[in-house]
C-alpha cells in the first residue's frame, strides 16, 4: 500500500494563501487505508484551514469530498460539475493521484495535501514501514524475501558493507542490518548459496515514467 | 451533590471519551468555543478497557492541530477522575475556566 | 610472472616481501600544503598510501586529486573509491583520469553512509555496491571494456584492493564474504583494525583452508590507540569494530603519559604476530590524524627499509 | 461502581423494594411461606418523594450523620448519600423537633408526621438472609484508646475520611486539628484473630486488603511524602491476584509493613500524635509515634441479626455466622431459607457476590416451575413509523418542585423553547417524573402528535429509563427521546445566580433540542436464546454448575476430558471440617447421572467452536474413537479446575521423604502416622515467587489441617510448618488456634531467605533462620511435606479455539475481579471453581452455583434484547482499512470472509464508540451517538445562540 | 404447582442482597427486597474506594 504523511499545516496553508475557494478533495483508498488523506483527514484539514484563516482575516471557502480512487478517471468524473466552482483544488492523494486530477482539470491549480512516503505495510494502527521502493526488478527471491533496495541503507546487492554492527545497521542501532537478517533467513532455509555469487551491476533504467500493461489486459490496437 | 463550578460549563454526553473525535473537540473551537474538555475515567479504570487512553491521544492531537493553527493549544485539555469524585469535577470545571479565562476569548469568535 | 598493473605495492607484494602501507586524509579544504606535508611523513616509510574517499562523508579534497600531489611527492598513492558520491559513469570516468596521471592501485568501498557526514541530507548514490565496483574495475582492465561492454581505448591497469571486515556478524560469513570480493576480482585485502586478535586468527586460518589467501594478499589493518578513551569509543560507537576489554585493561594499566606509548607498544606487538602468520601478506597502518608517528612505529615494527623493487 | 447497581436495582420492575423493615415471623413451608415484616415508620412517602431535598435544606435540626461514621453533621431530615435508592428521604425522629418546616416546603406532599410503625405480609417461595454484618466497635478495647484520642479512627471512618464525599472532601485530614497527617499506622486484627480481648477467633478475612488500599489511597492523597505502617501477624492477601496488590503496595508504593503486636497507645498532648508501643517479633519491646493511626476493625454480625435468627429458628455458630455445610454453604438448616453474604462467614466482596448469586441459585430453582408467575409482563403497544416524518418536537421543562423552579425561569425556558426550530409543542410541569405527569406527556404526544421528545429535568442517569417506557407506551420509538439536564449541571450548581441559571437552561435545552432533531428511531434486535448450557470440566465445580442449572429447569451438556468425573477432588479426602470427600463426590456423580436434563460426555474434547450469547455451537469430539458431535447451546460454564503444583524445589522428586501436601493426606490414610516422629512442613511451594506471584489460597490450611491430622494420629509427633504468613482467612482460623494448642510449630521465614534442605542417610535436616530467636535452627525430619500451591489445568487449547482470557498464571480471567466474579468478559460465558483460581471445595460450590444463577438470567428468557447503540458500518463506503478491527477493545468489527466485508456484530458490540473515532472514512457510526447527534448540539450551543 | 410461589423475599440490601435479587429479578422471579435502613447499598455504599483497580466504591 502507498503510504503517505499530511504536509506541514504551514506549507498546505502558504501553498493556497491567495485562494479564496479551495475544494479539498480526499481519496478513499491508500491515502484513506494510512489515515491520512480520507473523509476525516479532509474535515480536520478543512477545520484547520478555516480557523487558520479566519485569524488572518482572510476567510475561505472550503469544498470537500472524497473519491474512491484519484488514479482513476472515472472516480474523477463526479468532479467535473464541482471544480468551477472554486479557485484552487486541494489533494489528499498521493502524487499519482495529485497529478492525475491536476491532468483532468488543467485549468485550475492543483495542491498537494500529503507527502507520499513510501510503498509499505501496516504494522499496528497508524504504523506503518517501508517495505518497497519499486526499482522494477525484484531480487527478493535471492535474498530470503528481505529487500535489500529498502531495508539497507544503501540498498547494497552483494552483501553488507563494513559498518555492519552485530547485526544491526552503521547508521542507528535500532535499525537491523538488512544483510543480516537475509543471511539469518537464508540459513535457516540452508539457501545461503543464493547469495554466494556477486550480482552484476543493476539496470536502473526506465527513469522516465514506467509503464506496466498487465498481461491479458492489453487493448486491441485500433483498427 | 450541589457544588458549585462555573456556568460557561455546558456538558456533552458520551458513552465513553472513546467515542470523542478530533473533529467534535476541532469543530467546539471552530464555532467559536473558548475552551473544550474532555472527562474520562480514571487511568486504567475505563470500562471499555481504554478509551479514555484513546481520548487523550486525541486531544493531544487536536492540541498539536491548534497550534499549528495558531491558537493556544491549552484550550482542550483532558482530565480524569471516577464517578463519585463530584466535588473533583467542579474543582476541574473551576480550574478549567480559570485557565480559559486566563488565555481570554477565543479569537474565532464572531468570525 | 607478468604483472597486472605495475604499481610498486603490487611489486613488493608478488616478489613476497610483507607489505607495508600507510594512510593519508585528504583536507578539508583546497590546500596541497597540507598534504605535502602529511606525505613528508610516510615517504620511504610505506610501500603505498590509501587516499581516502570523502572519509566519514565529511567533503574533503578529492581522493584522485590527493594522490596526484601525493605521486608529485614521489608517493605511491592507493586511490580509494566509494560507492556513496557518484554513480558509474562518473567512477568509470575518474578510473580513466585517475590512471591517466599514473594512478596504478585502487581501493573499492561502499563508503560510509551519508547520515553520518556533514550532509546527511545528500541522497546517497550506491548506483553500484563495491563488489560491482571491484567487478567492473576488473572489466575495464582484464576485457578493455566498460561495464555496459563498449570498448575503451587505453586500459587502466590497476591493482584492485577491497575492505574485509573479519569482525562483523555473522562470523561464519566473513570468510565467504572474502571469497565473493576475491570471485569479484580483488588482488588484494586491506582489513579493518583488528583488535580481536583471536578473531582474526581464526578468520585467516579459514581463509587459509578455502585456499583464499592465495589468490589474493591480505594487509592485516592495524590501527595504534592514542588514548583510553579512543579505545573505548571505538568499541562503543564505532560500527563494525571488536576492540576486547583486555586491550583497553593494558593501556589504562600503563600509567600516565605512557598510554600512546604503550599503543603503538601493542601495534607493534600485532605486527610482530602478522610477519609470521600464514596468509597475511602485510599490515595496512592507519595511524589516522598521527601520520607524524608513522616512522617511528614502522621503526619500532621493524619493517624498514622499505624493499625498492624496478 | 456499586451505584449502576443501586440504579438497577431501584428500577427493576421485578424487585419490590421494602426500606425501613424487619422480618418478624417466617411461617409455612418451603416453596410457600408467608413472611410477616414489620415496618417503621419513615415519615416521607417514598413513592411521592421526588428526592428534590427542599425538606432537608430547610430542616433547622442538626444530627450527627452515620453515613459519614458521625464525623460530620446531617439534618433531621435527610437521605444518607446523593446517588441513594430509593431517592427518597426520611425522617430520624431521634432528632426531629417536628418544626413542621419540611411539612410547607415540601410541595409534593410526600411528608407525613403521621407516619407509624406497620406490619404487614408477604407471601414467598423462598427467603436468602444477606443482613451482613457492621464493623467491630473497638471502643471495648481500651488500650487502642479509640474514642479517648481522636486521632484514632476506625477502617471505616477513614474510608469517609478519604471519600470525595465524606465529611473532608476527600482532603486527608486527621480529626483533631484538621491537619494533614505526616504518619499513619494501621492496627491490624482489632476485633479478629482475639479470642482474649474481642472473643473473636475468626479472621475476618477482608482487613489486610482494605488496610493495604487505604494506604496506598491516602498516600495518593497525601501532598507529601506520607509514611504508611501496617502493623501486622501476617499478611493475608490470598485472593486473586491480592498478592500483586500487596506486592505493589509494598515494593513500588512503599508502604512499610512490620510484624509486631500494640501494647498501647498514648496521646502525646501537645501535638496530639499517637505513640504507638508494640512488640516486635523476636519479642522487643518498640516504640514509635504517628499522627493518625487507624484501627481495622473486623467484620462482626450485629445482635438484631442474632435475634433475627433465634425468632426463623436458623442455626447460628458461636460468632453468630450461620451455620453452614462446606458442602452446601449458602444453605441454612431450615429448607427454603437460605444465606448469603458476610452473614454465612467473613468475606469480601467478590465472595459475598458469589455467594448472594449461588442463593439466588437455590432459591430460584426451588421455585423453578412458578418461575414467572408472580412478575407483571408489560404490554408495549405497536411501535408508530415516523421515520420519514420531520421532527415535531414536544418540550416538556420540569421545575422539580422548587429545585429547578425556584432558580431558574420556567416559564421563560418554557417560552423560549417554543421558539426553536422544530418544537410544536412546549409544557412545563411541577414533577416531569411523576405518574400524572407522565400520563399527561403520553397525551401530548398523541394529541399533538410529536415524534421527538424532549424534558429538560435531572439526570438521564436516572430518569431517562423511566421517560424513554413513556414514549414506548404510546407507540413512539424511545430512542427518540433527549433529556436535558437542567438540575443537576444547572439549577443546583448555580443557585446564587438565578440570571445565570435561566441562560444557561435556554442553552441546554437548545442543545437538545438540536439533538433531538437528528435522532433516529432504533430497533432493540431480539436474539432467540438456546435454553441449553454448556458445562466445560466435571469436577465439582462442572457438576455443581450443572445440578443447579438442571435444578432451574434448563438442559444441560456436560463435557468432561478424563474418562470419568470428580476432577481434583478425587485425589483429596477430608475437608478440614472432617467431612468425607468421596463420599460427598460420589453422591454428586450420581445425581449428576440420575439428573434427566443433565447430559454427560466424558473423554470429551471441544474442537470447535462459534456464535454468542444465546447462540453458540460447539464442535466436540467424544470418546476413545472422538466422535464428533455439534451442541448448540445459549450459555457456556468453564470449570476446568487446576491441580496440585509440581514442585521443583526442596528436592521434590529426588528424594522419595519429600512429598505434598496431597500426597500426606495419602499416606496418613494409607499408613497412619505412627512411624513418624517429625515433620516439617514448608508454604509457599510454587506460589508467591517469582514465577507465580499469586498466593495459592488453600495451602495453608492444607498445612494445619494435615498437621492436626498428624497430631490426632501420633500426638507424640512433632510438626513444624515454616512459613511466611499464615492465611487461615476466616473461620479457618480457628484451626489454626487449634493446630498451636495441640503443639504444632510455626517457624516464620523470609521470602529473601528460605529454608534449606539435605539428605543424610538418618533423615532430611531443614535448616531456617527463626526470627524470634533470630538465629539457624535444624531440624531433622522423616517426612518434608510441602505446600505445593494450585497450578491451572492446561487450556492452552481450549483458550484459543473459544477466545477465552486466561492470566499469566493461566486462570480464566473474570469480567470484572469485584463486581463480576463469576462472568467471563465475553457476555453468555461464565467461569467457576479453581479455573478461576485457587479455592475450597466450599467456596467452589458455592461459585459453581453461582454461575449457574448468572447463566440463569440468559436462559430464563426465550430471546435477549440488544441494546440498540452499537456501531454500525457502512460497507459500501468501507475500505477496509482494518483500523476498526485493531482498535475494539472486544475484537468485535471482523472481516468477513465469505461476504468481504467488515461486520459489526450487535450482539457482541458493548457500544464504546471507539471504532467511530478512527475510522478514516467516517463510515462507522454509533447509534444514539451519532456523529451529527453530537455536532448538533456542538453547532446548537455556539452557533445558534 | 399453584401452590409455589413465584416470589422471593431477599432480607439486607447490601452489595450480596442486591446481587441476590437482580439475579432472581432477572431470572423472571417476583424479588421483596427488605432493608432495615431506609436506604440499599450497605457496607460497600460507605467505602471509598475498592482494590485492585482502586475503583471508586461508589
Amino acid at each position: 500500500m502507498i503510504v503517505a504523511k499530511r504536509k506541514p499545516f504551514e506549507e498546505i496553508k502558504s501553498m493556497i494563501k491567495d485562494y479564496k475557494k479551495v475544494l479539498n478533495v480526499g481519496c478513499g483508498t491508500c491515502v484513506a487505508v494510512c489515515l491520512a488523506g480520507g473523509e476525516k483527514e479532509v474535515d480536520v484539514l478543512n477545520a484547520e484551514l478555516d480557523m487558520a484563516r479566519k485569524l488572518e482575516e482572510s476567510p475561505i471557502e472550503l469544498g470537500k469530498i472524497t473519491v474512491e480512487r484519484q488514479c482513476d478517471r472515472e472516480y474523477l468524473e463526479t468532479l467535473d460539475s464541482m471544480v468551477d466552482d472554486y479557485d484552487a483544488i486541494l489533494s489528499m492523494a498521493c502524487g499519482a493521484g495529485i497529478q492525475f486530477l491536476a491532468e483532468r482539470f488543467a485549468h485550475k491549480p492543483v495542491f498537494p495535501g500529503v507527502d507520499t512516503s513510501f510503498i509499505g505495510i501496516n504494522q499496528d494502527v497508524g504504523w506503518y514501514e517501508e517495505r518497497c521502493r519499486s526499482c522494477n526488478s525484484c531480487v527478493l527471491g535471492m535474498t530470503g524475501g528481505i529487500c535489500p533496495v529498502t531495508m539497507c541503507a544503501k540498498g547494497l546487492y552483494n552483501g553488507p558493507c563494513g559498518g555492519t554492527n552485530q547485526g544491526s545497521c552503521e547508521i542507528h542501532k535500532d535499525q537491523p542490518c538488512a544483510w543480516y537478517m537475509i543471511y539469518e533467513r537464508l540459513e535457516r532455509q540452508g539457501r545461503l548459496d543464493s547469495i554466494m555469487d556477486v550480482v552484476p551491476a543493476q539496470d536502473w533504467r526506465n527513469q522516465t515514467p514506467r509503464t506496466v500493461i498487465q498481461p491479458g489486459y492489453k487493448k486491441p490496437e485500433a483498427a | 451533590m450541589r457544588l458549585e463550578y462555573p456556568g460557561n460549563v455546558k456538558i456533552i454526553r458520551v458513552p465513553c471519551t472513546g467515542k470523542v473525535d478530533v473533529m467534535h473537540l476541532l469543530r467546539a473551537i471552530q464555532k467559536g468555543a473558548d475552551g473544550v474538555y474532555c472527562v474520562g475515567c480514571l487511568e486504567g479504570t475505563c470500562h471499555y478497557n481504554e478509551g479514555n487512553f484513546r481520548c487523550r491521544e486525541r486531544v493531544n492531537h487536536v492540541r498539536m492541530l491548534l497550534e499549528e493553527v495558531g491558537l493556544e493549544s491549552d484550550r482542550v485539555r483532558m482530565y480524569n477522575l471516577s464517578s463519585g469524585e463530584g466535588p473533583t469535577f467542579a474543582a476541574y470545571a473551576k480550574e478549567m475556566t480559570e485557565h480559559i479565562k486566563g488565555l481570554g476569548p477565543n479569537p474565532l469568535k464572531n468570525k | 610472472m607478468e604483472l597486472k598493473s605495475g604499481s610498486n605495492l603490487e611489486k613488493v607484494l608478488t616478489a613476497g616481501h610483507f607489505a607495508f602501507t600507510g594512510e593519508l586524509g585528504p583536507p578539508r579544504g583546497a590546500d596541497a600544503a597540507e598534504v605535502r606535508e602529511k606525505a613528508e611523513h610516510l615517504k620511504g616509510m610505506v610501500d603505498a598510501v590509501n587516499i581516502t574517499d570523502n572519509q566519514t562523508a565529511m567533503v574533503r579534497m578529492s581522493s584522485w586529486a590527493a594522490s596526484l600531489i601525493l605521486l608529485q611527492e614521489g608517493l605511491e598513492p592507493n586511490f580509494q573509491m566509494v560507492c556513496r558520491d557518484r554513480n558509474r559513469l562518473a567512477m568509470q570516468a575518474d578510473i580513466l583520469g585517475a590512471y591517466a596521471h599514473g594512478i596504478r592501485n585502487m581501493l573499492c568501498l561502499s563508503g560510509d553512509h551519508q547520515q553520518f557526514g556533514d550532509h546527511p541530507q545528500a541522497m546517497g548514490v550506491f548506483d553500484i555496491d563495491s563488489m560491482q565496483l571491484i567487478s567492473m574495475t576488473k572489466q575495464m582492465r582484464d576485457e578493455g571494456t566498460f561495464l555496459s561492454g563498449a570498448e575503451l581505448h587505453g586500459v587502466p591497469k590497476m591493482f584492485i584492493g577491497a575492505a574485509a571486515n573479519p569482525f562483523a556478524e555473522p562470523f561464519e560469513w566473513r570468510v565467504h564474504r572474502l571469497g565473493k570480493k576475491i570471485a569479484a576480482g580483488v588482488d588484494f585485502i586491506q582489513t579493518q583494525c583488528i583488535y580481536n586478535m583471536e578473531r582474526f586468527r581464526e578468520w585467516v586460518k579459514r581463509a587459509n583452508d578455502m585456499g583464499l589467501t592465495e589468490k589474493a594478499y591480505i594487509l592485516a589493518g592495524v590501527t595504534p590507540m592514542k588514548s583510553v578513551g579512543m579505545a573505548k569509543y571505538m568499541k562503543a560507537k564505532v560500527p563494525g569494530m571488536d576492540v576486547p576489554d583486555e586491550i583497553i585493561k593494558r593501556l589504562q594499566g600503563a600509567g600516565k603519559g605512557k598510554v600512546a606509548d604503550e599503543g603503538i607498544n601493542i601495534a607493534c606487538d600485532q605486527i610482530e604476530e602478522f610477519k609470521e602468520m600464514k596468509g597475511v601478506a602485510g599490515v595496512h597502518l592507519m595511524a589516522i590524524e598521527w601520520e607524524h608517528k608513522v616512522p617511528e612505529i614502522a621503526e619500532r615494527a621493524k619493517v624498514l627499509p622499505r624493499p625498492q623493487i624496478d | 461502581m456499586i451505584s449502576p447497581k443501586l440504579v438497577e436495582v431501584g428500577r427493576h420492575t421485578n424487585i419490590n423494594l421494602i426500606t425501613n423493615s424487619e422480618i418478624k415471623s417466617i411461617e409455612g413451608d418451603p416453596g410457600n411461606f408467608t413472611v410477616n415484616l414489620v415496618n417503621h415508620p419513615r415519615y416521607i412517602d417514598p413513592v411521592k418523594c421526588t428526592g428534590c431535598g427542599e425538606c432537608a435544606r430547610h430542616c433547622p435540626v442538626t444530627a450527627v450523620n452515620e453515613y459519614n461514621l458521625n464525623l460530620d453533621d446531617r439534618r433531621a431530615t435527610y437521605i444518607q448519600y446523593a446517588q441513594a435508592v430509593p431517592l427518597a428521604f426520611a425522617i430520624d425522629t431521634d432528632t426531629c423537633i417536628g418544626c413542621g418546616l419540611c411539612e410547607n416546603m415540601c410541595i409534593a406532599k410526600a411528608i407525613n408526621y403521621d407516619d407509624e410503625e406497620r406490619e404487614s405480609s408477604v407471601t414467598v417461595g423462598s427467603v436468602i438472609l444477606s443482613s451482613g454484618s457492621r464493623g467491630f466497635d473497638p471502643s471495648q478495647l481500651d488500650f487502642l484508646g479509640y474514642g479517648k484520642h481522636t486521632n484514632v479512627v476506625t477502617s471505616e471512618e477513614f474510608e469517609r475520611i478519604l471519600s470525595a464525599s465524606g465529611p473532608y472532601f476527600g482532603h486527608l485530614m486527621r480529626p483533631l486539628d484538621r491537619e494533614e497527617p505526616k504518619k499513619i499506622a494501621w492496627l491490624q486484627c482489632v476485633g479478629s484473630r482475639d479470642t482474649n480481648r474481642s472473643g473473636n477467633g475468626y479472621c475476618s478475612s477482608v482487613c489486610c486488603m482494605y488496610a493495604i488500599k487505604e494506604a496506598m489511597i491516602a498516600k495518593e492523597h497525601a501532598h507529601g511524602d506520607l509514611d504508611c505502617v501496617i502493623f501486622n501477624m501476617d499478611m493475608r492477601s490470598f485472593g486473586k491476584d491480592y498478592e500483586k496488590y500487596y506486592n505493589r503496595a509494598r515494593y513500588k508504593d512503599g508502604v512499610r509493613f512490620e510484624k509486631g503486636r500494640i501494647h498501647t497507645i498514648t496521646e502525646e498532648p501537645e501535638t496530639g500524635d499517637l505513640k504507638v508501643r508494640y512488640a516486635d517479633e523476636t519479642g522487643m519491646a518498640q516504640e514509635e509515634t504517628f499522627s493518625m493511626v487507624v484501627l481495622s476493625v473486623g467484620l462482626k454480625i450485629p445482635d438484631t441479626s442474632a435475634e433475627l435468627a433465634e425468632r426463623l429458628g436458623i442455626e447460628l455458630n458461636k460468632y453468630n455466622f450461620v451455620n453452614t455445610d462446606p458442602f452446601a454453604p449458602v444453605c441454612t438448616n431450615r429448607p427454603g431459607i437460605y444465606t448469603c453474604g458476610v452473614f454465612q462467614g467473613p468475606k469480601d466482596i467478590p465472595g459475598s457476590i458469589t455467594e448472594a448469586s449461588a442463593a439466588a441459585c437455590l432459591a430460584g430453582g426451588d421455585l423453578a416451575e412458578a418461575r414467572g408467575t408472580d412478575i407483571e409482563k408489560v404490554e408495549v403497544p405497536d411501535e408508530k413509523d415516523v421515520a420519514d416524518q420531520a421532527p415535531k418536537i414536544g418540550v416538556f421543562v420540569c421545575n422539580c418542585g422548587i429545585n429547578i423552579g425556584g432558580i431558574v425561569d420556567v416559564p421563560d425556558v418554557q417560552e423560549y423553547a417554543a421558539t426553536l426550530p422544530n418544537v410544536v409543542f412546549t409544557d412545563s410541569n411541577l414533577f416531569t417524573c411523576s405518574q400524572d405527569t407522565q400520563d399527561k406527556i403520553k397525551e401530548m404526544i398523541v394529541e399533538h402528535n410529536l415524534n421527538r421528545v424532549v424534558v429538560a429535568s435531572c439526570s438521564p442517569k436516572t430518569h431517562e429509563g423511566m421517560f424513554m417506557e413513556t414514549l414506548e407506551a404510546c407507540g413512539l420509538n424511545k430512542y427518540l427521546f433527549e433529556m436535558a439536564n437542567i438540575r443537576n449541571q444547572n439549577s443546583w450548581i448555580h443557585s446564587n445566580d438565578p440570571e445565570l441559571a435561566t441562560r444557561k437552561a435556554k442553552d441546554l435545552v437548545r442543545m437538545s433540542v438540536f439533538r433531538a432533531a437528528e435522532l433516529k428511531p432504533l430497533e432493540e434486535k431480539l436474539v432467540h436464546v438456546n435454553k441449553r448450557a454448556l458445562v466445560i470440566g466435571g469436577g465439582i465445580a462442572g457438576m455443581n454448575a450443572a445440578l443447579g442449572l438442571g435444578r432451574q429447569g434448563f438442559e444441560v451438556v456436560l463435557l468432561e476430558k478424563d474418562s470419568e468425573m470428580g476432577g481434583f477432588a478425587r485425589k483429596l479426602h477430608h475437608t478440614i471440617e472432617g467431612k468425607d470427600v468421596q463420599a460427598y463426590l460420589k453422591q454428586l456423580i450420581e445425581e449428576v447421572n440420575a439428573n434427566e436434563k443433565v447430559q454427560v460426555m466424558t473423554d470429551a474434547r471441544i474442537v470447535g467452536f462459534e456464535g454468542f450469547k444465546g447462540n453458540f455451537a460447539t464442535q466436540v469430539e467424544v470418546g476413545p474413537d472422538a466422535e464428533k458431535h455439534k451442541i448448540e447451546h445459549g450459555v457456556i460454564i468453564v470449570a476446568t479446575g487446576a491441580n496440585e503444583y509440581k514442585p521443583k524445589e526442596f528436592l521434590y522428586g529426588e528424594d522419595d521423604r519429600v512429598i505434598t501436601q496431597v500426597a500426606l493426606t495419602d499416606r496418613l490414610e494409607e499408613k497412619g502416622a505412627s512411624d513418624l516422629s517429625t515433620v516439617v512442613m514448608i508454604q509457599c511451594v510454587g506460589s508467591r515467587n517469582e514465577e507465580n506471584e499469586n498466593c495459592s489460597r488453600i495451602c495453608c490450611q492444607s498445612a494445619v489441617k494435615n498437621a492436626l491430622h498428624i497430631k490426632k494420629l501420633n500426638p507424640d509427633a512433632q510438626v513444624f510448618v515454616l512459613y511466611r504468613d499464615i492465611r487461615t482467612y476466616g473461620l479457618l482460623e480457628e484451626y489454626y488456634t487449634e493446630a498451636r494448642k495441640q503443639g504444632v510449630i510455626f517457624i516464620r521465614f523470609d521470602k529473601d531467605a528460605p529454608p534449606t534442605v539435605e539428605a543424610t542417610s538418618e533423615g532430611l535436616v531443614v535448616t531456617v533462620k527463626d526470627h524470634i530467636l533470630q538465629q539457624n535452627v535444624a531440624i531433622s525430619t522423616d517426612l518434608l511435606t510441602l505446600s505445593a500451591g494450585m497450578a491451572a489445568t492446561d487450556t492452552d487449547e481450549l483458550s484459543r479455539i473459544m477466545k477465552l482470557n486466561r492470566s499469566p498464571e493461566g486462570f480464566f480471567i473474570e469480567a470484572h475481579v469485584k463486581l463480576r466474579p463469576v462472568d467471563m468478559p465475553s457476555e453468555g460465558i461464565f467461569l467457576c471453581g479453581s479455573a478461576h483460581g485457587p479455592k475450597l471445595i466450599s467456596e467452589t460450590v458455592s461459585q459453581s452455583q453461582a454461575a449457574a444463577s448468572r447463566a440463569t438470567t440468559f436462559l430464563a428468557k426465550d430471546a435477549i434484547k440488544l441494546s440498540a447503540i452499537t456501531a454500525k458500518v457502512d460497507v459500501d463506503h468501507c475500505v477496509k482499512c482494518l483500523t476498526c478491527v485493531r482498535s475494539c477493545p472486544f475484537g468485535v468489527p471482523i472481516f468477513n470472509e465469505d461476504e468481504k466485508v467488515i461486520e459489526i456484530n450487535e450482539a457482541i458490540c458493548h457500544g464504546c464508540g471507539v471504532c467511530t473515532a478512527v475510522c478514516p472514512r467516517q463510515t462507522i457510526q454509533l447509534s444514539f451517538y451519532e456523529d451529527d447527534q453530537i455536532t448538533s448540539k456542538i453547532d446548537a450551543l455556539l452557533e445558534a445562540a | 404447582m399453584a401452590d409455589k410461589s413465584g416470589s422471593v423475599m431477599v432480607l439486607g440490601a447490601g452489595i450480596a442482597g442486591m446481587q441476590a435479587s437482580l439475579d432472581l429479578a432477572n431470572s423472571d422471579y417476583n424479588v421483596y427486597l427488605v432493608d432495615k435502613t431506609p436506604t440499599i447499598g450497605g457496607m460497600m455504599a460507605r467505602l471509598d474506594k475498592t482494590f485492585p483497580t482502586n475503583d471508586c466504591a461508589m
